[in-house]
């Protein structure tokens, strides 16, 4: 027994993805990758975001693989009301859409939009950062898979450093991508002072559903920042997209976290760190730090951008506490 | 108005798209066989009880520890529970407590007078069980079970064997031992104490078949120079005497000796501190490591202030002292040898425990049935001696003579017999593959130790109260990683990407290879390890 | 058709100046169109707007290159901005200034008046568009004073429309007592 | 009730009589009076039940627009130039989702070299975007296109661009009837959507098409619109029914009816041409001008018939294909294919270049023409800038 689980068989609906009459909001036929992340923390946040609004919700979505693999004439995997306009204007169609419904009375029916980093983080930050300064009705769903996934691996402002993509093939002394690059959107959001900010994982869903059954119903604009391992992009097995998540989290390099109106209001702990190379080693994106030409300084400053998270978001909590 | 063609469409049309094409690996449910289970000389399914007791399901928990073992709360005490040692949540942060939760579910049941069912006498068939110890009385419960008559002969004056003669009150209190043999002779056997078999074939004639159950009650006499004056009894013996008459026990004095190394000589030692002793030595003849007793008896010992001196034989018993040899341990070549060296230690009686065998007395009019050369009796892979019809079973046939291993041969026997008595081979239980560590997924078990009750309070024949509360049952038994075994944690169902997984309004599972592509993340997140990945077909 | 072009700065209500000598027509019932100089000037630029005004529909997009009269806010514009050109036979000319301007144009009517003083004085702001349109008002008699007053109500509300049709007033009455 | 009113104004007032729930656009000149306008009528209440958004950029604009419109509520926004180019993904893509929103295109030139007059390059730039695209000769036709613009869009359920020539119909102060509100309703009930997002009737919007069906749907999207030159047509003769007077439809001819000479213009410039027009007759010449109101779909039938007895056909645009000439002109030029009759291309107005009624007099009555004029074009400046390229490789 354990309350990690998903499901628990003493306990009915601990989490919506362990109903066995959820919505499943994105249904079976669609053409994700095996494994893949996204497709599985899409399926989880609107199930979760179905539950919390009794199914009144609709959704925008930018292009992406999310939307490649959801949703080619004639087959459609999804159960909501789904839309997808263009990559880099989700946010601002989710508005309008907002706009619609407010102006016919159905506020009840929530407005999620979602894309990848790329969609959101790059090409449609214009739109982004402009709902979020209209603070609309939205929320908006980031999955965040660190590159460009669907035109192939290629580096995107939320590429981590080091990491190998198409356009930051390691060769000779260049290690993959930069250090000192790449945007932090979570921050970028806070920075906006929305009502609510939040990052989550695909390896916890009590925690990502917790955050959008919270984050559904806050007026005004939100922000939900998934991290979704990709197993093509990253190169590990199909079936580690759950450890991988988990690795990540519990290394420090991707802290969960809420924020209101710009501050950090609660982190979730990992009471004992694990270096940062039991994440990255089992991933070919960063096979280069690995082996025969090792990289220590990557991997010291990979293990400190985790050590700086670690405080920031006070993530080991003071034992006195 | 029509939906423009195309770019509009219905929801869910992508079911159509049957993506399990994709596969060529598939996972499947399997059920692996947990060490626990694997290891228990009875037998018992250990992960289904434990599973039942984390529902707080205590009766359904009992009525599945019964199906196997009729004595819960007995072997919640004298198990040697090797369960925990093969525990795979003792690589991670404790074994489960299983042998407290056993116990501490066999006597809710004594408290609420749980009872057996009784079943009438359809088989018409009776059997003679000769001994009514562990092995004898769960022979006859089986049989009972299955509907055949059932008589115990026991040569004591009551039943129970060594549980009564071999166990010492402080580690089992004779009412529990009383219920749980009440209630297997409630079922309707009948039982004869105090009556000496001296002929088998004889008083097998009005039997169908015969169970032979008697235990090893010989003490095994240890080559030394014993002299006169000097006051030494066997541990069996003592014990026996301890529990039927005593007020026939001889004094022992102030300063005792134990001389062996197995369990009967630790509770020699802690029976006589509990009779007045004020110093008990346990003499032992190769390392501390080498003594066969179990781990947490010899701690108990020790915590209670016994001391065992090891690497020493004795060589002559005399007055007030005993003469010591010291050894010399070869522990790789397993070759003990005697050194120059010798010491003495002053010792008003010596207590023997160097082992048991078989009293042959009552086999001698039955030639079919042969003795070993290490002094058991034979039998065949059915249980059954060289004597048509005739069986025998526990301390009578094999080494490891513990109450458990008695009645996993109980329970045996009585499968034997009832195949033998139908003219059938006995079923054979085919296991499922080990499931090891190395197949859970422990990220969905925090850090949780085990809860320990101490066992420690006054020396004294009293059992200390230490049975778990309920909600500590439930606590305890939650710690289980049920492994192996799917316990419905829902993480196949809510991590597959392709929805794949149908789960059923009663919480059973089925894989949808309409959909399936294979990815492996159900098996890899399945906390248990009772999924796997296999080649397609 | 009746052709106005109106020269000055920007921020000096010029392109206003011609629309509500649109509306003033419009009031009286005719045709009107005023446009701007389109352009991206800023604050101080030399600027220009234009209005017609006819008694039938106008079609007519081009600009004013011959207007029947021109009207100039800001006396300093006047060469930079060749404020008289094509000014037609029997054409007006009315000049924001208190000093005499010098204009070589044959059989034009020119007058001037210190359209920023009366602003000043009446309104409080060296705003002097709408002194000039009463001003206008007066010299062509192409407009009814009223219909100036009117239009000035459309772009200006409560004490300032107040003030901007008293200064309106004084220059129009100003004008025809200066005939 | 007649105002006089400038363009950009007028344009609001019967934007909002049209009662949209979405409004929403980006400041850009010269089109920007008319959200300025459209945003004081929604605070003050003049518009209820509208949202108005204030969005970081075209793009924003008429993506806000597309979600409005795909929520199943009447959408509405405005740029210009740049603007358009800045939200070109969004203007194909409103198109493609058959979302019928009404967009007001303020000409204005392309860049580089920036400028902000007035020209067609940039509705000429959407040409092909799947919108229905109509320009207006007047600012009463400017605001009354807005309202058959709704009227079609819905009915065909395919967004419309009104072009409103820049600075010159949108700053300029003219008369404009603006009609009541009960007419507008009785002749605009309100918007049922083809479909939306509805949380009782789920569906998605804007699937992947792959090469099995996407030409199908590029097919359909053409017979849409050659289908929907007669629902403009007829919206055009109900909308004169009702408000009395004629606006819209697909193309309005002016002067001789058999001239030797038309003149197809699109856009207020035809005001100017009528004046010459109108004066080239009295002088005894033999012309006529037809305004093309309706671009896209381009009505080739009506223009034939039109056309058909014309001997010389002088096409005066806004816009310059670099590289290949006119573009009105070459559409006009393939409609009257097999035809005896030239086709003259005069690119005037570039980049708001005045355009006089004497310059096109001259125009038009020269008797031979090169195959492509440049009015009003400074050969002193060319004269010194044009230096050829020799013909070599390197």
């Amino acid at each position: 027994m354990s309350h990690l689980t998903i499901g628990n068989r003493l306990e009915k609906n601990v989490t919506a993805q362990s109903m066995y009459d959820r919505s499943n909001s994105l249904t079976s036929g669609h053409r994700a990758c095996q494994g893949c992340g996204e497709a599985l923390a899409a399926r989880c946040i609107l199930d979760a975001a179905y539950i919390a609004t009794d199914g009144k919700v609709a959704v925008i979505n930018a292009t992406g693989c999310l939307e490649v693999f959801s949703c080619v004439y004639p087959e459609n995997s999804w159960q909501i009301p789904w839309l997808h306009s263009l990559f880099g204007n989700a946010p601002a169609v989710a508005t309008g859409v907002a706009a619609a419904f407010k102006r016919q009375g159905k506020e009840n029916v929530r407005v999620i939009a979602q894309g990848g980093d790329g969609a959101l983080a790059d090409i449609g930050m214009g739109c982004l950062s402009g709902m979020f300064d209209r603070n609309d009705d939205v929320l908006c769903v980031c999955y965040d898979n660190q590159a460009y996934m669907n035109t192939g691996v290629q580096r995107s402002g939320a590429t981590p450093a080091f990491s190998r993509t198409a356009t930051t093939l390691p060769t000779g002394d260049y290690l993959g991508n930069d250090v000192q690059t790449g945007k932090n959107l979570p921050k970028i959001a806070m920075a906006h002072g929305i009502p609510y900010v939040a990052t989550a994982s695909v390896s916890n869903i009590h925690d990502l559903e917790k955050k959008v059954a919270k984050a559904i119903h806050l007026k005004g604009a939100r922000y939900l920042h998934v991290h979704v391992p990709c197993p093509l992009g990253w190169g590990y097995p199909t079936s580690e997209t759950i450890k991988v998540a988990r690795l990540a989290v519990q290394c420090g390099l991707f802290p969960l976290f809420e924020a209101e109106r710009g501050k950090v209001i609660k982190s979730t702990p990992i009471n004992a760190p694990l270096k940062v190379e039991e994440y990255l080693k089992g991933q070919r994106r960063f096979a280069h730090l690995f082996g025969k030409n090792a990289s220590s300084d990557a991997l010291i400053t990979l293990q400190n951008i985790a050590d700086d998270n670690i405080r920031e978001y006070a993530l080991v909590g003071d034992p006195n506490e | 108005m029509n939906k423009p063609f195309a770019t509009v469409l219905d929801s869910a049309t992508s079911l159509k798209n049957k993506t399990g094409s994709w596969r060529t690996m598939r996972p499947e449910y399997v059920t692996m066989l947990p060490p626990c289970n694997a290891t228990c000389p009875a037998g018992e399914n250990i992960q289904q009880w434990l599973s039942l007791a984390q529902e707080g399901k205590f009766r359904e928990a009992w009525e599945v520890m019964v199906k196997d073992n009729p004595f819960p709360a007995t072997m919640g005490r004298v198990c040697y529970h090797t369960c925990e040692r093969v525990c795979n949540r003792d690589q991670f942060d404790g074994a489960v407590n299983i042998n407290l939760i056993e116990r501490s579910i066999g006597d809710i049941a004594i408290a609420n007078g749980w009872q057996f069912e009784s079943v009438p006498e359809t088989k018409n068939k009776k059997i003679l069980i000769i001994g009514g110890g562990p092995s004898g009385l769960t022979a006859a419960y089986f049989l009972r079970k299955l509907g055949y008559g059932v008589a115990i002969y026991e040569s004591h004056i009551k039943l129970g064997g060594m549980m009564r003669y071999g166990v010492p009150r402080y580690r089992l209190p004779g009412d529990v031992m009383d219920s749980e043999i009440r209630r297997i002779i409630d079922m309707g056997v009948s039982v004869v104490c105090n009556r000496m078999v001296s002929d088998i074939k004889t008083e097998a004639r009005d039997f169908d078949a015969v169970y032979i159950a008697i235990g090893a009650y010989q003490a095994i006499k240890a080559s030394l120079n014993v002299q006169e004056g000097s006051n030494t009894i066997d541990a069996v013996e003592l014990l026996r005497k301890l529990e039927d008459y005593p007020s026939s026990l001889p004094t022992l004095g102030k300063k005792v000796i134990v001389y062996g190394g197995g369990n009967t000589a630790i509770d020699a030692a802690r029976t006589v501190l509990r009779l007045g002793a004020e110093s008990v030595k346990i003499v032992y003849r190769r390392t501390i490591n080498n003594l066969s007793a179990h781990d947490t008896e010899i701690h108990e010992a020790l915590e209670e202030g016994i001391e065992i001196l090891c690497l020493r034989t004795i060589n002559t018993v005399e007055k007030g002292k005993v003469l010591l040899d010291i050894m010399n341990y070869d522990e790789e070549n397993d070759i003990l040898s005697k050194t120059e060296q010798t010491d003495s230690l002053p010792a008003d009686s010596v207590i023997f425990a160097v082992g048991q065998s078989l009293d042959k007395e009552i086999l001698k009019g039955t030639k079919e049935i042969s003795i070993s050369e290490h002094g058991v009796i034979e039998i065949d892979r059915n249980m059954m001696t060289g004597a048509e019809g005739i069986f025998a079973g526990g301390d009578a046939i094999m080494g490891k003579r513990t109450v458990t291993h008695a009645i996993g041969a109980g329970k045996k026997a009585a499968k034997c017999i009832d195949a033998y008595l139908q003219g059938l081979e006995p079923s054979v239980n085919i296991k499922n593959p080990a499931a090891t560590f190395k197949r859970l997924n422990t990220a969905y078990f925090p850090q949780n130790p085990r809860v320990n009750v101490s066992r420690l309070g006054d020396i004294s024949f009293e059992e200390k109260n230490i049975s778990y509360f309920d909600q500590e049952i439930v606590d305890e038994a939650s710690r289980c990683f049920s492994c192996g075994n799917c316990f419905h944690c829902d993480n196949c169902y809510g991590y597959c990407p392709d929805n794949a997984i149908i789960k059923y309004p009663d919480g059973s599972l089925e894989i949808n290879l309409d959909y399936c592509k294979g990815c492996g993340m159900c098996v890899a997140e399945c906390p248990c390890g009772s999924m796997k990945m296999t080649l397609d077909e | 058709m009746f052709q106005v072009r109106i020269h000055g700065r920007g921020g000096q209500g010029v392109v206003t100046a011609a629309e509500m000598l649109s509306v003033a027509a419009f009031l009286e019932g005719k045709y009107a169109q005023a446009f701007p100089s389109f352009g991206s000037e800023r604050m101080g630029a030399p600027v220009m707007a234009f209005c017609r005004i006819s008694d039938k529909e106008i079609r007519l997009r081009e600009p004013i290159m011959e207007p029947n009269a021109v009207i100039v806010q800001d006396s300093t514009v006047i060469d930079s901005a060749d404020a008289f050109r094509g000014v037609v036979e029997k054409g007006f000319i009315l000049v924001n200034s208190t000093n005499d301007i010098i204009c070589n144009l044959k059989n034009v009517t020119l007058k001037c008046i210190g359209a920023t003083e009366i602003a000043l004085e009446h309104i409080g702001r060296p705003i002097p568009n709408a002194v000039l349109l009463g001003s206008f008002a007066g010299l062509t008699g192409i407009l009814k004073l009223e219909s100036v007053i009117e239009a000035i109500k459309t772009k200006f509300s409560g004490a300032i429309a107040e003030k901007n049709i008293h200064a309106a007033r004084v220059a129009y009455d100003k004008t025809l007592g200066e005939a | 009730m007649l105002y006089q009113l400038e363009g950009s104004h007028a344009i609001a007032r019967t934007v909002a009589l049209c009662r949209p729930g979405v409004v929403c656009a980006y400041p850009i000149s010269p089109q920007t009076h008319i959200l300025e306008g459209l945003e004081e009528l929604i605070r003050g209440k003049k518009l209820e039940n509208c949202e108005y958004l204030n969005v970081e950029s075209e793009m924003g604009a008429l993506s806000v627009a597309i979600g409005g419109e795909a929520a199943g509520v009447r959408s509405y926004t405005a740029t210009s130039s740049q603007g358009l180019l800045y939200m070109i993904e969004a203007v194909y893509n409103a198109s493609g989702l058959e979302l019928p929103i009404v967009m007001t295109l303020g000409n204005r030139a392309l860049g580089a070299p920036i400028n902000i007059w007035n020209d067609h390059s940039d509705a000429m730039s959407a040409r092909d975007a799947g919108w229905i695209m109509f320009f207006a000769e007047t600012n009463q036709e400017a605001a009354d296109l807005h309202i058959l613009a709704f009227k079609v869009a819905e009915k065909v359920h395919c967004p419309v661009i009104v072009n409103v020539d820049g600075f010159i119909l949108t700053h300029a102060y003219d008369r404009v009837d603006i009609p009541s509100q009960d007419k507008v309703d009785d002749f605009l009930p309100p918007y049922a959507p083809k479909a939306s997002l509805d949380v009782n009737h789920p569906v998605a919007i804007g699937t992947m098409v792959p090469p099995e069906y996407f030409m199908e749907v590029r097919h359909l999207a053409h017979r849409k619109q050659e289908d929907s030159l007669a629902v403009i047509e007829c919206t055009a003769h109900a909308f004169e029914k009702k408000f009395g007077r004629n606006s819209g439809g697909l193309l309005r001819r002016y002067g001789s009816p058999n001239a030797d000479t038309v003149i197809v213009a699109m856009g207020s410039v035809a005001g100017t041409i009528k004046d010459a027009v109108d004066e080239l007759n009295q002088e005894g010449g033999q012309f006529e001008e037809l305004s093309i109101i309706c671009y896209r779909p381009f009505p080739a039938e009506a223009l034939r018939n039109s056309l058909k007895n014309a001997k010389r056909i002088i096409v005066v645009e806004k816009s310059l294909a670099v590289g290949i000439g006119g573009i009105l002109s070459r559409e006009v030029e393939l409609t009257m294919k097999g035809c005896d009759v030239d086709v003259i291309t005069v690119v005037a107005g570039l980049g708001g270049r005045n355009i006089t009624k004497s310059m096109l007099k001259e125009c038009f009555n020269k008797k031979s023409h090169e195959k492509i004029t440049f009015l009003g074009l400074r050969n002193d400046i060319i004269g010194k800038q044009y230096v050829p390229i020799n013909g070599d490789c390197c």
